[in-house]
């Protein structure tokens, strides 16, 4: 569903991803931990065209990311069809970036909307739907600021779900909420790996979280993928020096 | 918060409950007991401190800061408006019947409408120039920011005086306006340049193009204020760039924008006034060509800041609302 | 250098002059210096006044053992600045009416002269007397006299006659620039300062003198030094030594220098507010 | 980030590596295998597939986005410069030869120095004035912040045209200065008004008068702007009000305030033409004395922008750096 | 140290503590838990002034807090004075609140030069000295922004403690950290208060740092002080089901 081949990105002069390879299949849950600056979100903001690459490239559901293919050429996509491959790419943020402006529905109907062309009503029944899912239903009219964090972070997952994308990223969605709000948060992501239908990628710092959920746990270090393996295999005995040091820091 | 705090320090001296010396005698003073950093520090409040601490009533007697600087602030104040107030009003060299009776005279008003209608539609105009000047400086290619710098540039630049009899008199440069290619012969279309530029058309499009350089400029920091997540989680979304602008970007820039916008529509206001170099007839030079004849400079001219004054608190108490609503959320 | 001979200077003027002027030894005066030949700034020093009014001046403040500092001031700073105390006179362009010298302030004509047109080279529209202004397009400046003359012309020579009104839009020092390019027809002014443009500007414009009694029935022609009512001896003063300038050929030699001879006041305007008589110092409500 | 952006699009196409048609001929051509939705998606890719994309080399024949847009603005606005050019180089009613005779000239040059004089003088007090009325209106006093809150208002709202003559005429109000107890006979001090009030005195205090009162909503956006954790950490160090502001919220502060006032000391600039109502000499009053003899009006209002211009342009370069510095940490 | 009685506090209408009694005795380290908004941040901030109280009373090493007795009366403090006791409270945030526009020694000497009036040369020396202490010799001359979290917190509580203050008060000194640098900071503050010197009152969500290094936990919630114990019987047997619960959430 996504590949990764040999993805290097630099900023200006210093390049913070080295050789990325990486793939996600339809369905599987990958999540990826690692220090601070390790480049984890920049990979995510990659995957969806956020940022350009440098060289190697994105595959989303045979799709090149960024680019079109015709009459035997690459061509750079222009601004209007990168949005439409974003359609197909859900985010959810680590400050949550719900539309402070916007009720709870409007936050969620406007990518259909918009985005989708989709009907107004049929975006709103989604949105309710998709609000009850997410344990929310009631709070349809309530603006950003007088929701808490989980309650914030949990329609910000309802938005991006509201586009139908094939690959969902998330981005420590919980880093940014108070310890007592974090499990609300991960209950509706564990539900959405468990229902096998959607491929994640997941950036946390929820070591236990990973260890439950993920299919597959990847460790970034200053810009490298260092080491990837199944939860247990990574987290229990990890190979590589750096992971273990890494691993005790979080887990003292 | 600062009203909290007035409350608070109000609040406290019906509810504090100290002892003091009158109160039920421990052994030593309640001064000399808090003062007395000779006590040895155990760490813990022995249990004769606490009981101290409890019985005294000290709720009669709290004394609250006294702010002499503001009272003596309040009375100077207070004073020099009033001399201000006498001055002007006792004045032998202003007859404020003059005053009275220009206030409401036909071309001061008219004036007036002029000087609103000026000050209306250039407001509309240059804020709409200047949004395209924001976003147009904004973008990613060098000849297109390029273009909008120096948009803005020039036309802060420019004194607006000439740039006002520039674009008063095109008739100096062009005869007609035509539609064609330069060089060339070729003509679409074409009208003498004085039926479009007529001295209201002139001094509306020189007083917008003054005026969108200077809120290109409020209206760039609107939007850099708005949240780079924002733009972020709107492209995620697969909206477009004019999208983001305009359903999440803009709503968001305007509260930042507003506030400092009150200062360009006063700009604005008093700017129009120099559009009597091309005939514009605003209410400043009205109030001027008045006291031209009867000779009463002051008098008109303090019925044209009347006027000012008024049309400026209409416009903050509607910005007062303006804002109230862009910050409710 | 000033044109003219040097005056004698006279205790018995100097003595008329009221005492803090007497005690500073200057006279200030306000006035916007835009108004060729009467009174214009030196171009190589913006701040110094030249023409007919400074070179009156310095003949009376020999007479008067006092010197006269001239301020350039824009129109709507002068009287404030006479009520203040800020000068001592305006003096540039007022226009002497009975109004003014009754209620406002005192005047003491020092030129008089007829209107005339400033309009495009050759004056293809043919103008010349208030008939020929009507449906023209005629700029003035802000705050000039000739709004109310050219409104009653109007109504007299136009409207009345079932001619179109005369079309007056106000300019603030950029009439020329108006004609140029095509948005006025004409401008009007006192003839003497049209002919000054024209003659600098050959090929654009040309200044059309009025007929002189179409001129006159508006308007007296008079420009006087206006003085505050709070201070009639330094008017009397200085009408005495106007009088004693146009007694002695000075003044008509001072005109002579700028080829104006044509327009010193007739002798029984010379003093204060000839129009009304009304005493300096004094005002009469109407 | 745009020039992130643009490197990496140059860097792409050199790079990237992906066989074409041309290559080592894969069963299905690349674009039918790419746009074939058909293809079962198994969620995995197949080994053949992964072969196809590391084999096709696409490295000579990406192609970046046309700008089309951004050409032809290029092409208008290029024309519409030159055009521009052209008319103002050619124009009869131009006298270019007047306009460079008098660039130089001492009249113009000293008008210069007067405006250079009264603008840098009145900036540096407005300043002063600002800082100090928006820390007042911030007070947690009714009266204190009452007292700047209608001060802004006053000045803001007063035609400049009509403090101007105010300030410049204070004898029409008072002849003495007086420092003493009002309403009672008691002086300790007197000296006549128009000795103190002079027009260069009186000039710079209107100017500063009404742009400190511009001024001091900015200042006021710049201290909010002060994350309030600053002035709670300064206060929990022991610092007092006047040391938070010097050391702590002023400086940061700045980067926020330093933009805007661009705005600000080019309307000062401009503004301080209007002090010839009293009696300026400043250098638009110059080049318009300059005028009234020679009658070149448009050729000495140039010279006069040409000079406005160059000064902008040494405060924009000096702006610049002063906000590199600020924003440097 | 410090004794806190019968505080009540509201902002605007809504009161957010109500009636809390606490003791701090010298050297003690007290660690306060609770879940958001039940006013564990406003309780400090009464301590150190920077809100005022509307009824009730703290004291501060025999220091009325915000009142001065002279003639039997109290006095409200003037601002300076206010200033004067807040120099004895040293005080660390949950964002650090660094001076940006400063070096970490200037932030450090800043304190002790203005409000202390201390010579130049002798706070340099002493600051010195507290960088060496929390680890950070050698970054004296590093702006903030050149600063990782955990080290931009640690410059923090060197500017605290270089005000050489009776009571040290921390409000959730490492939330705002990533998870990998949390352990340096916790360190620094371990050290602290094991040294026995310092009187410290400590908000924070790492329970097993309260468990550590606590003499006595305090849970509060909505407002008000619902238990406090020593660490092994707050945390291990709560008494209150409310404290149960929170617990379970933050350690599941
Ligand atoms: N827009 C940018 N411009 C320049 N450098 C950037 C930019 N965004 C990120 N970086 C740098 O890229 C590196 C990787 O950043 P990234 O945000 O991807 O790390 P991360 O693993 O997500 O860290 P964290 O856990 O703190 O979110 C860092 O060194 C960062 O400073
Ligand atoms: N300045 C203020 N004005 C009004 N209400 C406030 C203010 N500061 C805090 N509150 C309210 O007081 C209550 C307690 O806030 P406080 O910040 O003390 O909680 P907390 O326990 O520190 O929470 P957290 O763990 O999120 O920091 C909250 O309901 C908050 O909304
Ligand atoms: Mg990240
Ligand atoms: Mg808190």
């Amino acid at each position: 569903m996504v590949q990764i081949d040999k993805v290097n990105k630099s900023y200006g002069g210093t390049q913070v991803l080295f050789d990325i390879d990486l793939e996600v299949s339809q369905g599987e849950t990958v999540c990826i931990i690692g220090p601070s600056g390790s480049g984890k979100s920049t990979l995510l903001r990659c995957v969806n065209y956020l940022e350009e690459i440098n060289s190697g490239q994105i595959w989303v559901d045979h799709d090149l990311v960024g680019y079109r293919v015709a009459g035997g050429r690459l061509h750079e996509l222009r601004e209007n069809e990168a949005c439409k491959q974003r359609v197909d790419i859900g985010m959810v943020f680590q400050n949550f970036n719900l539309f402070p402006h916007m009720t709870a529905i409007d936050n969620i109907t406007l990518g259909p909307i918009l985005a989708k062309r989709i009907s107004k009503a049929n975006a709103r029944k989604a949105a309710q739907e998709l609000l009850n899912r997410v344990g929310l239903g009631g709070k349809e009219h309530h603006y950003p600021s007088q929701l808490s964090g989980g309650q914030q972070q949990r329609v910000a997952i309802a938005r991006a779900l509201a586009m139908e994308p094939k690959v969902m990223l998330f981005d420590e969605p919980t880093s940014a909420l108070d310890p007592e709000l974090v499990g609300e948060v991960l209950a509706v992501m564990k539900d959405l790996a468990q229902s096998g239908s959607t491929t994640m990628l997941v950036v946390t710092h929820e070591i236990g979280f990973a260890r439950e959920v993920a299919d597959r746990v990847v460790f970034m270090d200053a810009g490298r993928i260092v080491e990837v393996g199944s939860p247990s295999e990574l987290l229990d005995t990890p190979k590589e020096e750096r992971t273990r040091a890494f691993l005790s820091a979080v887990l003292a | 918060m600062s009203r909290d705090r007035a409350d608070a320090r109000r609040a406290i001296p019906a509810r504090t409950r100290v002892t003091s010396r009158r109160g039920a005698g421990p052994p030593t003073t309640f001064e000399e007991h808090v003062m007395n950093k000779e006590t040895p520090d155990t760490g813990v409040i022995t249990q004769m401190e606490r009981q101290v601490r409890e019985e005294v009533d000290l709720s009669a007697k709290v004394v609250p800061v006294r702010h002499w600087g503001r009272g003596v602030l309040t009375v100077i104040v207070a004073l020099i408006a009033l001399q201000i107030t006498w001055a002007l009003a006792t004045n032998e060299h202003i007859h404020w019947e003059v005053v009275a009776s220009h206030l409401f005279s036909g071309s001061i008003l008219n004036g007036l409408w002029v000087t609103l209608q000026l000050t209306a539609l250039s407001l509309v105009i240059s804020l709409v120039l200047a949004v395209i000047a924001a976003v147009l400086r904004m973008s990613k290619s060098k000849v297109v920011s390029g273009v909008s710098f120096a948009y803005v540039f020039f036309f802060r630049a420019i004194p607006l005086i000439v740039l006002l009899i520039f674009v008063g008199n095109l008739g100096l440069f062009v005869t007609e306006l035509t539609l064609g290619i330069p060089f060339t012969e070729i003509v679409f279309f074409s009208i003498p340049v004085n039926q479009v530029f007529t001295p209201f058309v002139a001094s509306v499009v020189g007083l917008s193009l003054a005026a969108s350089a200077y809120m290109s400029e409020i209206v760039r920091a609107g939007l850099l204020s708005v949240n780079r997540g924002q733009y972020a989680a709107a492209m995620a979304l697969g909206l477009d760039r004019g999208k983001t602008l305009r359903y999440i970007v803009i709503p968001q820039a305007m509260r930042v924008i507003i506030p400092p916008m009150g200062n360009e529509f006063i700009t604005m206001l008093k700017m129009s006034a120099l559009v009597s170099v091309i005939a514009g007839g605003d209410l400043l030079t009205a109030a001027q060509a008045i006291s031209g004849v009867n000779y009463r400079t002051i008098e008109l001219l303090i019925v044209a800041t009347i006027w000012y004054i008024v049309v400026i608190i209409v416009v903050s108490v509607f910005q007062y609302f303006i804002e109230r609503r862009t910050a409710e959320k | 250098e000033g044109p003219g001979e040097t005056q004698d200077f006279s205790q018995e003027l100097h003595d008329m002059l009221p005492e803090h002027i007497r005690a500073a030894g200057v006279i200030s005066v306000a006035g916007a210096f835009d108004n060729p030949p009467n009174l214009y700034a030196d171009t190589t020093d913006t701040t110094k006044a030249n023409g007919i009014a400074p070179d009156l001046a310095e003949a009376m403040g020999e007479l008067l053992g006092v010197e006269f500092q001239w301020v350039n001031t824009q129109w709507p700073g002068q009287l404030p600045g006479l009520d203040a105390g800020t000068y001592d006179l305006i003096w540039g362009q007022a226009s002497v009416t009975e109004e003014r010298e009754r209620e406002i302030i005192d005047l003491i004509p020092y030129t008089q002269t007829v209107l005339g047109w400033l309009v495009p080279a050759g004056n293809p529209l043919d103008l010349s007397g208030w008939e020929s202004a009507c449906g023209k397009r005629i700029g003035i400046t802000v705050g000039a006299i000739f709004a109310e003359i050219l409104a009653d012309a109007s109504e007299d020579y136009c409207t009345s006659q079932g001619q179109p009104a005369i079309e007056v839009s106000e300019f603030q020092g950029s009439e020329h620039t108006a004609i140029l390019s095509n948005n006025i027809d004409a401008g009007i002014d006192s003839y003497p300062v049209l002919s000054g443009t024209a003659n600098e500007h050959p090929d654009d414009f040309t200044a059309v003198q009025m007929p002189e009694d179409e001129s006159f029935e508006y308007y007296s022609g008079l420009a006087g030094i206006g003085i505050s009512k709070q201070n009639p001896e330094l008017a009397n003063a200085l009408a005495e030594a106007m009088l004693v300038l146009y007694e002695n050929g000075s003044l008509e030699s001072i005109y002579a220098e700028y080829d104006a001879v044509d327009q010193i006041p007739d002798t029984e305007l010379i003093g204060v507010n000839p129009l009304t008589q009304t005493p300096a110092g004094e005002i009469e409500s109407a």
